[in-house]
């Protein structure tokens, strides 16, 4: 078992005519992952890696019967896209490129929870389970099937923490890069509530970092769910950032240090790691 | 991207909000005819891209032509917020009969647009939200969502408007609103919003922050002349290098150099050197696998900081390979030497050839490599980063 | 009984505090219609004809339980009167000023949808249950309590059959005035399936017009009703309207005669009158 | 409103849609210049607020400006369905390969803004969509809702583009629906739509109808020179005046003149008529409590209609007063006397009154009123109906 993805995700590439889409598309069909179609409007008919590519996500699922998506697309093209597979019926979809307009996340957001779509990114690695699939341009090095899931918003940070569970024997159920960019698609809690609800999956490690208020508002998830979450938070000694003008720090309060975050998620039940070694410490401890 | 004062007024004129009519000056001279085409007396405001000017000394009053140059000579002269001062506005002196805020933003928690407003508006808005939050009134929207007239003029009540203030009150309320969605705002404020003795309303500040990433359909912008920029006035001169080379980096206080991979690794790194009691010299992104010219300006940074005393090094091979990593920096330390001890770990895509290539190197040019050490997977990146705050005091 | 409203409905006028608003709030005051409160924005703590005057729906309702409302405001500030109306709770929005946008009206009918409230018109004479409340601008005379709803576009051809059942002592429970302008609040089918449920209504008038698809589109809710419908269509002699474009013909297609909307509701079991005289003839062979 | 073919194309320009560039012509000289300018060759296109020019000849293809001086005199002198000719549209003349359809309008039924899209356009479109409905694609909108781009493409896609011709008619799409919703529209039109033979695509003739209603937001119509107007071209002078006075009137082709209340009842009324076996001369709508001014004025437009035979008048006193009614009336009738008979019913408040007044001038004045009957509530208003058919029988 795995949440989001596994080897019989049927996934379509957005933009896959384009050379990131060419490039990752080849990896990930090199991992196992089950590509199915392709999309790149206005040139239908054409082969990449021998993968069909469509003019619509629409006649993309109606040759394919694809059920994910993973968009490598420019920034301005990604909310038309995201969208179009959202209404065409797509039940997952992977944002990796950075610097979408927030308006447009929020829009995509919103069809998406209209019909029951999940969103991950903009700006993120992608997601992968070990042995199954990966979908986006995560280094396939740093993972094997086991039975922690984790959660991050950065790429960088999931390779650590994916590096020390398997070279710990924990290995991963599924590890989710929620994405870099200021409005996500999806939440740390919506994940942590996916992974509480696979049978495969003993505990998550959730990274967060400073800045935003996703973390904050995983707290009362964390509180009810049966799997024990460790979290780590990058940032405690990060330089304040700006505060976005006086309604900034009007909406959002006091959140967005690290030193907050950590509080609150300690309140409420997770196990903080201040780096990767102790993952394995707190895991063992816990009877994972 | 901030927009000055008299930008973000431009913009909320255009969506019919009363602004006072100021006068741009770069000079003392123009700042003194401002304030005589104003009727000799006015307010000089300092147009810099930070908030808090009023209270670090870039707003002043003047009742003269004459005071008007001398103040404006000193506020070109100083640094207000470590920001140059390149233009003043003079904007006509009000006869304030009370202050309100109004300012629209992202609610990224909640996915919604959210208006604030409040009765209690000036500088210590934020401080009325922590103190007196119910004088603080917040609407929600959703990010299709129009706000429609009855919404504003509900909100205008809320200010405590009535009569033909509550009526002037409902176009400034959509307008910011409608000016926020029309220009793909992160931040539009009106703080203050002020009502003069004779029961006007006016936009006396204007602030609004511009979602870079939308820049792109926003020529309209470019056609006001407002261009995109960068925030200069609090950069490091190495900052600013590090901009033009394309590398996030920002200088911190302390002496460890570090050259880590992606950002969420380089918050993590700065803090495992606090958790082992150093201080990084620096934050730095090196973007996902780095030409060898991009690895060779990281160090360069580095390198020629007078602060840095040790570097810290971690490569994690994902899409890209160590043994390029390696390749990169060997180059470069063949080419430039390094005048600070470096702790470099690889791990990920092709650690073992990362590592071999490194001590191969050092072999052939042992004293190029004298003060680099060189780990892999072996090694937990707690060990580096504990390695580095170690050799930064022993350089001391 | 009666639908959509009655003595107990609690009436707030929105527009009060101008000539028409002022004008029918006496009338339908002196009808006995139980008025509680109205709106004029920036005019609230007034008083007309001794009814209290709010600055928004929201402090009329808090003050006055207000249910439903009736709007005298020029066209373009009619959207957003309804929408406040509709937003606030109100549940029965009967609009009287004509030549409402369209886009306007869209816009209203959509949020209505939303919150489960029915609209009238725009450009209707408004809604009578005889003996008990009058809501807009029909005369009284023509009305007494009885057992005949109707539902018609037209304000006068309203008073014609209305005074052809009072006359006849066949009475009204309801009389329904649409709206005459292009498009309308409610429309022929949702008014009927109310009367259809009203124990008191034992039969309905229904009065259309050559023009637009409301009546055709009535047609197969007819079919399914208990009650006995007698339909008047106006314009079988009419000359062509003009059709909007190739785009109204296509939408449209053969919809739209009188006589096509005669033929249509008879094949739907709808019993025809041509003249007013005719009405009760039908109905006491239908025993009603 | 509708607009002319011109105007509709500024709009279309406006969202960017590919309008064929033509040159206005308000003289046969103008159009021979035109011809010149577009290289010796055009198609002439009389601007009317009509469909179906080209069947009725208002669409001439000319092969020189000579040619074009020719027909253009023809097409000033002629009238083409009912129009006055007096701007003609000189396009530039299009090798066609393709000619497809593309509109908006509302559904009004299922409250749905309607995309229709077909690649059989040209004149005969409607009878496309009713004899092979599968080539007309029909797409649905909420009124707050925009299309996407890809929805764009998917229109496109159905009307058979590929390749560039596809990427070149997802612009026009959009920007067709974008103009429907801008402009308030009533119906937008893009038919046809031409592929030329070099494969590309025109808007090669534009329709727009705005709602009226909407007309007072949208001031940059008239900053376009786009003015609210009439439909003068099918209008009677009769009915011309009417509209002067502000009284909605349609000459029929009867002979019974018809003074009724609302527009409903003015519906009906004619159809009784019929029934009868009678034609009525007319349509009118009095609006709710005509003054004694809107009374005569509507009685003169009935006297002076030579078409008019007899005279039908009916009144329910709703919140107006039948009295008063009378009293307006029995004033015109002694001011003006009418030359034709006329029978009056009056029901509702006041109806007795109304009765007693007439009743009461016919004892002072019988002359005046020898050609009038009046009846109240007792006469049903079918009798007064077949009674008004009869006074016109009688008068042939």
């Amino acid at each position: 078992m795995a949440i989001l993805v596994d080897k019989d995700s049927r996934i379509l590439v957005q933009g896959i005519t384009g050379s990131a889409g060419q490039f990752h598309t080849k990896r990930m069909i090199d991992y196992g992952t089950q590509i199915v179609g392709g999309t790149s409007p206005g040139k239908g008919g054409q082969e990449v890696e021998g993968v069909p590519v469509f003019d619509t996500v629409d006649e993309c699922i109606d040759a394919t019967e694809a059920d994910t998506s993973v968009i490598f697309l420019p920034a301005p093209f990604v909310k038309e896209a995201a969208i179009e597979a959202i209404w065409a019926g797509i039940k997952f979809v992977v944002v990796i490129p950075e610097h979408i307009p927030i308006f447009d996340m929020m829009e995509i957001r919103q069809e998406a929870k209209k019909y029951g779509t999940t969103v991950l990114g903009g700006n993120t690695a992608g997601i992968i389970t070990p042995g199954e699939a990966n979908l986006g341009i995560m280094p396939d090095i740093a993972f094997k099937p086991g039975r922690v899931g984790t959660v991050s918003r950065s790429g960088s940070l999931t390779y650590y923490v994916a590096d020390t569970l398997t070279r710990s024997d924990y290995g991963e159920t599924t590890c989710v890069g929620l994405g870099g960019d200021p409005v996500l698609g999806s939440t740390f809690d919506e994940i942590l509530k996916m992974f509480d609800d696979d049978p495969k999956t003993r505990a998550v490690v959730m990274c967060g970092e400073i800045g935003g208020v996703y973390e904050e508002r995983a707290a009362p998830v964390i509180k009810k769910l049966k799997t024990p979450v460790v979290v780590m938070i990058g940032g405690v000694f990060a330089p304040a950032g700006k505060r976005m003008g006086h309604a900034g720090a009007i909406v959002e309060g006091s959140m967005g240090t690290a030193r907050s975050k950590l509080r609150i998620l300690e309140e409420a039940g997770a196990y903080p790691a201040k780096t990767f070694s102790e993952i394995p410490q707190i895991l063992k401890g816990l009877n994972v | 991207m901030r927009l000055f004062e008299f930008e973000a007024k431009k913009l909320f004129a255009q969506k019919k909000i009363p602004v006072t009519q100021g006068i741009l000056a770069s000079s003392p001279e123009d700042a003194a005819a401002a304030v005589r085409e104003l009727g000799g007396e006015g307010v000089l405001k300092v147009q810099i891209l930070s908030g808090g000017r009023g209270k670090a000394g870039g707003i002043k009053k003047a009742e003269s032509p004459d005071e008007a140059y001398k103040i404006a000579e000193e506020l070109f002269a100083a640094k207000i917020k470590d920001y140059e001062v390149k233009q003043i506005l003079v904007d006509p002196l009000l006869d304030i009969a009370k202050e309100y805020y109004l300012g629209v933003t992202i609610d990224r928690a909640n996915y919604k647009i959210v208006f604030i407003a409040s009765p209690s508006g000036g500088v210590d808005i934020e401080e009325v939200a922590r103190t007196s939050p119910e004088k603080i009134y917040k609407e929600k929207f959703d990010i299709d969502e129009k706000m429609y007239g009855f919404e504003a003029f509900g909100i205008g009540k809320k200010l405590g408007f009535t009569g033909d203030k509550l009526k002037a009150s409902v176009p400034i309320i959509l307008g910011l609103y409608n000016a926020f969605k029309a220009y793909d705002c992160k931040l539009a404020e009106i703080n203050p919003l002020i009502e003069t003795t004779d029961g006007k309303l006016w936009a006396a500040d204007a602030r609004i922050s511009v979602d870079d990433d939308a820049l792109f359909r926003h020529k309209e912008l470019g056609e006001m002349g407002i261009e995109k920029r960068h925030e200069e006035g609090e950069m490091t001169e190495r900052e600013k290098q590090a901009r033009e080379w394309g590398i996030p980096y920002l200088d911190l206080e302390g002496d460890i150099g570090m050259f880590p991979g992606g950002a969420g690794f380089g918050i993590m790194g700065n803090d495992f050197i606090h958790y082992f009691g150093g201080k990084p010299a620096n934050f730095m992104d090196s973007g996902g696998g780095p030409s060898p010219e991009r690895l060779a300006r990281m160090l360069i940074l580095l390198d020629e900081n007078p602060n840095v005393k040790a570097i810290f090094g971690a490569r994690f091979g994902g899409i890209s390979r160590c043994d390029d990593f390696a390749k990169g920096v060997i180059q470069f330390l063949r080419e430039h030497g390094l005048s600070k001890p470096m702790v470099v770990r690889m791990t990920g895509n092709m650690w073992q050839e990362g590592v071999r290539l490194f001590e191969e190197a050092k072999e052939e040019t042992p004293e190029v490599f004298e003060k680099i050490e060189i780990h892999g997977i072996e090694t937990p990146i707690e060990e580096i980063s504990k390695r580095a705050v170690e050799l930064a005091k022993e350089a001391e």
